[in-house]
């Protein structure tokens, strides 16, 4: 059995092989090709996860190990593939939702030229992301980690004509960096630590070292989920990753990659627990986070801008549950999973109405959409109910499974983590049904008016077969997206249900994550009660604002936070005059020390040398008198030197 | 007295020969000076002779003789056919590495 | 002799001869250096080779003293002198300096030098002499020869290939190609009246009744000397004799005469003198 | 006697020159086939040496000796470690490329340039830096070793200041002014280093009384050999000078810049990807063995050099507005890396450099000879003049970006491995530098990315619409280097085993080992 965990990543990576390399004569076959290797690869996580059932919880750990990969004295990096119950969740959530999207994508990208490298770098992904979750060690998770990395590069920047595509690209690709050298520094402390940085040895012998290294490696891995899952201080490259095609949106920027940070975190749940300190930082950053998220998705008209601030806010609770320790490992994982399922479905969404609507992403600019797309509208609302935590939806169960943990965390900081939780269930509330409302309610704001606003022209070559510059048709999307779509829709609606009731989740993971009750002061009722009422406070607030009152098609002013809100919390102007402009400037200056301090060092030198020759020239005057002279001196001296000499 | 003093005599005259070979400008006079140094050679020569009691000494100052004169000949050629060419016996004309 | 050579400290004779000649030898020597003239710097360094001739035999070292007589006094310098007369004995060179610094650089150097040579003989262990009395034993000359044909044997040959060469070369350098035949009588006769001057024979030397010497100019019917009449190489030297005021001089020396005759004005032997002077 | 390997390796090259250059001028074609033919023969050479090798045999294998000086005790020695090993085979390895690549470097310029290009010469100067560039990797004989060291310097002279690019944005006189000028900086760099070398070999011989690297390593080793500690310190600074300008290493770095940029695209290469190497190896093989404390005493000071020019030539990188400068740069910043992880004294550091060098000559190679493909169509190395390749030359922007992740170490590939392996080597014995150097992989991802952005990406410039795709002797040169990297990256172990054991002995020459672990999780 253990055999098949190797065919889960080939098969991928050989898909983007081929796609790549392949040349023009795939172009027409390309995305099929893609679309097949990821399905099979779905099918083997299928297969792999049934043997997996009929075990019992002791016998799941599968090990495959392939080669050693680099073995240097007491430094032995294995390549190694371990599949447990938490890489199988990953498994099947990345090969599924990878297989819709590829799915989804085949409709979607029908009219790139470009097409075939798309998925090739889609398999690129998903090669790498099941590495990442496969690894057995942490420096093979880090070939995974940065694999994900650069197929995000490549397909954010995938529109290179585009200059914001391509800077957007790059600045997520450099974020991310920051956060891998957290990780390398993390191995590298591991194994100074330990002599090893697989995770069985670590793990068995986390107790043995003292809590401050350990606090140093939480940090450092901290720093790396930090990067991946966007999450505060490293959050900025989500918003500029939406410049992607919208499948890359959903399946990179919502359901899988961003989450990665918080496998991480889970992963090396046995460090976090002997490390305190460090797990408040991370509950920390996971309150900020998802707040942060949330005020940012209230104010974006840019519905993939809004979707993302909401993925940020979301795995913002995921990191949060993931850093109350037991108490929240599971639900953490359970809330991304689920999430996984509502946002790709909602991203989905987005990308069917954009596809409908000559890509324009300006929600003031939608309206009344419902009755021409009914599907997208239907499954949407699904995803919306879902991802507000409407009761008897995924949502509602993961969600409020963290909010309890939050609580049960004790102590004021239980008070402050279940507080936020609870604000940050009130703003998702408000920001969902503002972009539902101003999509599908409302007048019908894109008609007799020009379409495309500037900066989205030219966006999506996708849509260089509707009519440019005319009123749009929306209109609904071919069966090939919808179908994705619809079944995403389920999977969100149903699926939180599934995992709580008996808490088959819980029990599912628990082998490996470990689980206790915390001592919640409040009961799970009394949690529920409250995050109802945050919830119809915040979809009433949005219904006042939106439902109500019509919306301008051109953005109001808006008070002095919203503002910020637009502009990322003024994160991105933080970044550019802090590092870009002290970057460029040191840069600069460096190039002209260099030029003409470390090297005007040398030149003066030679410069120095040749003035000295030009002077001694003026001793050769051609008289053979002064030659001479200058013999008989010489032989003055060496007769003085000998004596010298002969008297010491 | 001491036969030393014929060294000290023949260090002054080389000296002087010395000096004078830098100073003049007369080609003709330079050579004179050349010569007295290397007489002033024989004289050490001679007087080391005297004093190791041999006479290897004297065939030196023989040889430099000889060399001597096979020098001068030829020096005085070159100076000839400097004047020749230049009309001067000075050695400062000559300060140019060509004729 | 032997006895004395080999002695130490040598005779009072030889000391008082060095001090004497020492000293003779080094002003020539000095007097080589300062001359203006070629010439006079060539005798005073063959004065000083004479001296130190007469050292070497003093030493022992009777063939070189004589070889040194012969060869460099006899021959060289004789040498030197020729070449001078060739060169042409042009007006003194001055003794001025052209090369910044040059001289005293010289001086300098050469007064270091020499106090260091000095120095260094000073504190050189020159206690023993041996003294030529075995080697001198039978005869100096068969003593050099037996060293020169068999020690030295090879030296010697190579001088021998040294001299040769020294003499082709010296005529290597000095011989000059004559390029174009020379000119007849005939032709240069042409030559003059083509160039139309100087057509009768160079005019002779002014000559008096008491004077026959070459280097007096004639005169000129204004009175002015003419150079053509002196020989150019007298001429080149500047060895002419101005002899323009001669008349006069002679006119003042006979009215001196006379009035002392008849003893007109006390006698002033200095304007006596003078014209005296002027007439020689 | 059996037949004499390493000679061979080294002779043929030198042979194939001379061959090379005797082709007359009209056939220009055979020269450049002979020169290719040869460099493939020698690869074939250093293949055998690499299967006759023993990685578990003794230090030095397949060695030579013969008396050479028989007065100085100079003889004739050659022998190679695992690392020599390593580093020959990457030489043989890239000729080939390196040849090929500048195949129409050398070609006469059209008619209206007055400038003879003579092809032979040029092929001919190639093959003799191979040749001397093999021997001194296999010299054991510190005399014989410095002779090829310094001769090395005269053929790269010629190529760097007599074949330039094609095209130069002053004109061809401000070109080959600018040649010239980065020729002689070159070479008055390395003869400075080279002459105080040779006053330290000398002391060394005056120390020593013989020149043989093994002699004198035991001899250190067994304390029958004792130096002062101010002379070792002194003949070891005067080896690392001559070392730290080859290398290159801040502040003695200058040189290169200016010499990769005016130089042409395999050039540069043979300059950074194999020239180069010869300091780095040099200061692995000779101070360390030679002066084992005198490199342990000067360690601190080194390391901090390596760090600034770690970060410091990155962040020059990032500024450039010249490609090649920009990749020259970037070179500087891992040459850091590289003494880092030597002179960190542990085995990860020092395998890991080993690896460097051999990954960082095919990743430089596979970047620097793809934009000399792209300059070469522009005729503009500024990298301003560029844009929207990836439209029109999708193959080129292929093979340049990933020759650019190589470069930033990505996983996967082989510089990561090194990279990593020089980072934990460093990181075990000294955590903050490990830390500090760790930013140098941020600012590698900049300077890449800037360089991919501004060049590849964005709206298709006018100059470059018509730029032709990468043409099949390209794509020859290309393709193999990547498929090495992938390779190298994923299964690196081949090389590793070869390398361990000679670091093993390294460090047993200064006495250092590995820091022991807090907590012993892997069971002996």
């Amino acid at each position: 059995m253990e055999n098949l965990i190797a065919l889960l990543v080939a098969a991928p990576l050989l898909g983007a092989a081929v796609l790549l390399c392949g040349g023009r004569r795939l172009d027409a076959v390309g995305q099929w090709i893609g679309t097949v290797l990821a399905g099979a690869s779905f099918v083997i996580g299928v297969v792999l996860f049934a043997d997996m059932l009929g075990k019992d919880a002791e016998h799941r750990i599968l090990i495959q190990h392939l080669w050693t990969w680099i073995p240097v004295e007491s430094f032995q990096a294995d390549v190694t593939f371990r599949l447990d119950q938490l890489s199988m969740t990953f498994v099947l959530l990345i090969t599924g939702v990878g297989s819709l999207i590829h799915l989804y994508s085949v409709g979607y990208m029908e009219h790139d030229e470009r097409r075939r490298r798309f998925f090739g770098y889609l398999n690129l992904f998903l090669a790498a992301m099941l590495l990442l979750v496969l690894a057995d060690n942490y420096l093979l998770l880090y070939v995974g980690w940065e694999g994900v990395g650069l197929a995000s590069y490549l397909l954010i920047g995938f529109w290179q004509h585009k200059p914001s595509a391509a800077t957007a690209a790059k600045k997520a690709f450099l974020v991310n960096r920051v956060g891998d050298m957290g990780l390398s520094i993390a191995i590298m402390l591991m194994f100074t630590t330990f002599g090893t940085f697989a995770f069985g040895p670590v793990f068995s012998h986390v107790g043995e070292t003292g809590e401050g290294k350990l606090t140093a490696i939480g940090l450092m891995l901290l720093l790396a989920a930090c990067g991946k899952s966007a999450q505060v201080p490293l959050q900025s490259w989500l918003g500029d990753a939406m410049e992607g095609p919208t499948p890359v949106s959903a399946l990179i920027h919502a359901a899988t990659m961003v989450t990665a940070g918080v496998y991480l975190i889970v992963r090396s749940g046995a460090i976090f627990n002997a490390a305190p300190d460090a797990q408040l930082a991370v509950t920390v950053v996971g309150a900020v986070t998802l707040l942060f998220g949330a005020i940012v998705g209230c104010a974006k008209d840019d519905i993939k801008k809004a979707l993302a601030g909401s993925t940020m806010s979301q795995i913002g609770y995921m990191v949060l549950a993931a850093g109350l320790g037991p108490i929240g490992y599971v639900f953490a994982i359970m809330h991304l999973v689920t999430h996984g399922f509502f946002k790709a479905g909602l991203f989905l969404g987005a990308g069917s109405v954009m596809h409908g609507m000559n890509d324009e992403v300006d929600m003031r600019k939608y309206g009344g959409l419902r009755k021409y797309m009914p599907v997208t509208f239907i499954t949407f609302g699904l995803g919306y109910l879902a991802i507000i935590g409407f009761p008897g939806l995924s949502g509602f169960f993961s969600k409020d499974k963290i909010i309890e943990a939050a609580f049960a965390k004790g102590g004021t900081e239980g008070w402050i983590l279940g507080g936020a939780a609870l604000l940050g269930a009130a703003i998702t509330a408000f920001y969902m049904t503002r972009v539902m409302l101003m999509t599908f309610f409302g007048e019908e704001r894109w008609r007799n008016q020009p379409t495309r606003s500037p900066e989205a022209a030219s966006a999506e070559p996708a849509a260089e077969h509707h009519g440019e510059h005319a009123e749009p048709h929306p209109h609904e999307s071919p069966k090939v997206m919808t179908i994705p779509m619809i079944v995403l829709a389920v999977g969100s609606v149903f699926g939180g249900a599934f995992f709580s009731i008996g808490d088959r989740f819980l029990h599912w993971l628990e082998p490996i994550t470990g689980h206790s009750e915390g001592n919640s002061p409040l009961s799970a009722a009394t949690v529920t009660g409250g995050t109802m009422v945050c919830l119809l406070i915040g979809v009433g607030i949005a219904y006042a604002m939106y439902g109500r009152r019509p919306v301008p098609s051109v953005a109001p002013r808006g008070s002095l936070l919203t503002r910020a809100a637009r502009r990322d919390l003024l994160q991105d102007d933080f970044n550019h005059v802090v590092l870009v402009r002290g970057g460029e400037h040191l840069t600069r200056s460096l190039v002209y020390v260099d030029h003409t301090l470390v090297d005007g060092v040398v030149n003066g030198t030679a410069a120095s040398v040749g003035g000295l020759s030009g002077r001694m020239r003026k001793l050769q005057n051609g008289f053979a008198r002064s030659y001479a002279v200058s013999m008989f001196g010489g032989a003055a001296i060496l007769v003085a030197a000998t004596l010298l000499m002969r008297a010491v | 007295m001491n036969p030393v003093n014929y060294l000290y005599l023949a260090a002054l005259l080389f000296t002087i020969g010395a000096t004078g070979v830098l100073i003049r400008r007369n080609a003709i006079v330079v050579f004179m000076c050349i010569e007295l140094m290397l007489n002033a050679c024989n004289l050490a020569f001679v007087t080391f002779s005297r004093m190791h009691g041999n006479l290897d000494g004297q065939i030196i100052a023989f040889f430099t003789m000889v060399v001597a004169a096979a020098e001068v000949v030829v020096g005085l050629a070159i100076i000839v056919s400097l004047f020749r060419s230049r009309h001067s016996a000075s050695v400062d004309d000559a300060s140019l590495m060509k004729l | 002799m032997s006895a004395q050579l080999a002695a130490y400290s040598t005779s009072t004779g030889e000391a008082f001869q060095f001090w004497v000649l020492g000293t003779v030898a080094v002003i020539g020597a000095l007097a080589t250096v300062f001359m203006k003239r070629a010439v006079h710097s060539a005798l005073s360094l063959a004065g000083t080779m004479i001296i130190l001739a007469i050292f070497y035999l003093a030493n022992g070292a009777y063939f070189l003293g004589i070889v040194q007589i012969v060869v460099y006094t006899g021959a060289i310098m004789m040498l030197f002198l020729f070449v001078v007369m060739l060169v042409g004995v042009t007006a003194a060179d001055s003794l001025k300096e052209t090369i910044k610094g040059q001289r005293w650089l010289a001086l300098l150097c050469g007064l270091g030098f020499g106090v260091l040579l000095l120095a260094g003989i000073g504190n050189a262990s020159l206690k023993d002499f041996n003294g030529l009395g075995e080697a001198n034993a039978n005869g100096n000359v068969e003593g050099l020869a037996a060293l020169i044909f068999t020690k030295y044997v090879f030296a010697f040959e190579i001088t021998g290939a040294l001299l040769i060469t020294a003499a082709v070369g010296a005529m290597v350098l000095t011989h000059r190609e004559r390029t174009e035949r020379a000119k007849t009588q005939r032709e240069l006769s042409e030559q003059r009246v083509r160039e139309g001057k100087h057509m009768p024979p160079l005019p002779a030397p002014g000559v008096y009744a008491r004077h026959n010497a070459v280097d007096i100019a004639g005169l000129l019917p204004d009175g002015t000397p003419s150079e053509l009449t002196v020989s150019k190489t007298l001429r080149e030297r500047g060895q002419i004799r101005d002899v323009s005021a001669e008349a006069l001089n002679d006119l003042r020396a006979l009215e001196q005469r006379a009035e002392e005759r008849l003893e007109r004005t006390p006698i002033d032997p200095a304007n006596l003198k003078r014209a005296e002077e002027a007439s020689k | 006697m059996s037949f004499p390997l390493l000679t061979a390796t080294a002779v043929l090259p030198a042979i194939g020159a001379v061959a090379t250059a005797a082709v007359p001028a009209a056939r220009r074609t055979a020269a450049k086939s002979l020169a290719l033919l040869v460099s493939l023969a020698t690869l074939a050479l250093a293949i055998t040496i690499l299967v006759r090798f023993d990685p578990d045999g003794g230090r030095y294998q397949l060695t030579e000796s013969h008396a050479w000086i028989a007065d100085f005790g100079v003889r004739y020695e050659l022998g190679v470690d695992g690392i020599a090993v390593a580093l020959i085979a990457l030489t043989a390895l890239l000729m080939p490329f390196i040849i090929l690549a500048g195949w129409h470097d050398a070609d006469p310029l059209e008619t209206g340039s007055k400038r003879w290009r003579p092809t032979q010469g040029f092929f001919a100067l190639i093959l003799g830096v191979e040749a001397m560039v093999i021997i001194s990797f296999e010299a054991t004989d510190v005399f014989l070793f410095y002779i090829f060291f310094e001769a090395m310097l005269i053929p790269m002279y010629f190529l760097i200041g007599g074949f330039g690019d094609r095209a130069h944005e002053h004109g061809e006189e401000a070109a080959s002014t600018q040649r010239s000028y980065a020729a002689v900086k070159f070479l008055l760099y390395n003869l400075v280093g080279g002459l105080i070398m040779l006053a330290a070999v000398i002391g060394l011989y005056v120390v020593a009384g013989n020149f043989s690297l093994q002699e004198i390593a035991q001899a250190r080793a067994n304390g029958s050999l004792h130096m002062a500690t101010n002379t070792e310190r002194w003949l070891f600074l005067g080896f690392f000078f001559a070392f730290a300008v080859k290398a290159p290493l801040w502040p003695l770095h200058t040189w290169l810049p200016n010499a990769m940029q005016e130089s042409t695209a395999p050039v540069a290469v043979l300059i950074t990807a194999v020239v180069d190497k010869v300091g780095t190896f040099a200061m692995l093989r000779f101070c360390l063995q030679l002066f084992p404390e005198a490199s342990k005493w000067a360690t601190p000071a080194i390391l901090v050099l390596a760090l600034i020019s770690i970060i410091y030539g990155a962040l020059l990188a990032v500024g450039q507005r010249d490609i090649k400068r920009l990749v020259a740069y970037a070179s500087i910043s891992h040459f850091g890396f590289i003494i880092l992880g030597i002179f960190a004294m542990t085995s990860q550091g020092q395998s890991g450099a080993t690896l460097y060098m051999v990954n960082h000559g095919i990743s430089t190679a596979a970047l620097m000879l793809v934009a000399g493909f792209l300059i070469s169509r522009r005729g503009s190395r500024l990298i301003a003049d560029y844009g929207g390749v990836q439209k029109v030359a999708p193959v080129l922007a292929g093979t340049f970006l990933i020759g650019g992740l190589a470069t930033l170490s990505l996983p996967g590939l082989a510089p990561f491995v090194s990279e990593f392996l020089v980072l934990v080597g460093t990181f075990t014995r000294y955590p903050a530098i490990g830390i500090i150097a760790t930013f140098g992989i941020v600012l590698a991802a900049l300077y890449t990315l800037v360089l991919y952005q501004r060049t590849m990406t964005g709206p298709v410039k006018q100059e470059v619409s018509a730029m032709p795709d990468l043409r099949a002797r390209e794509l020859v040169v290309v393709a193999p280097l990547i498929v090495l990297l992938i390779f190298l990256g994923v299964y690196p172990k081949p090389v590793t085993d070869i390398v361990n054991p000679a670091v093993k002995s390294t460090l047993s020459d200064v006495h250092k080992k590995d820091p022991k672990p807090e907590v012993e999780a892997v069971a002996k």
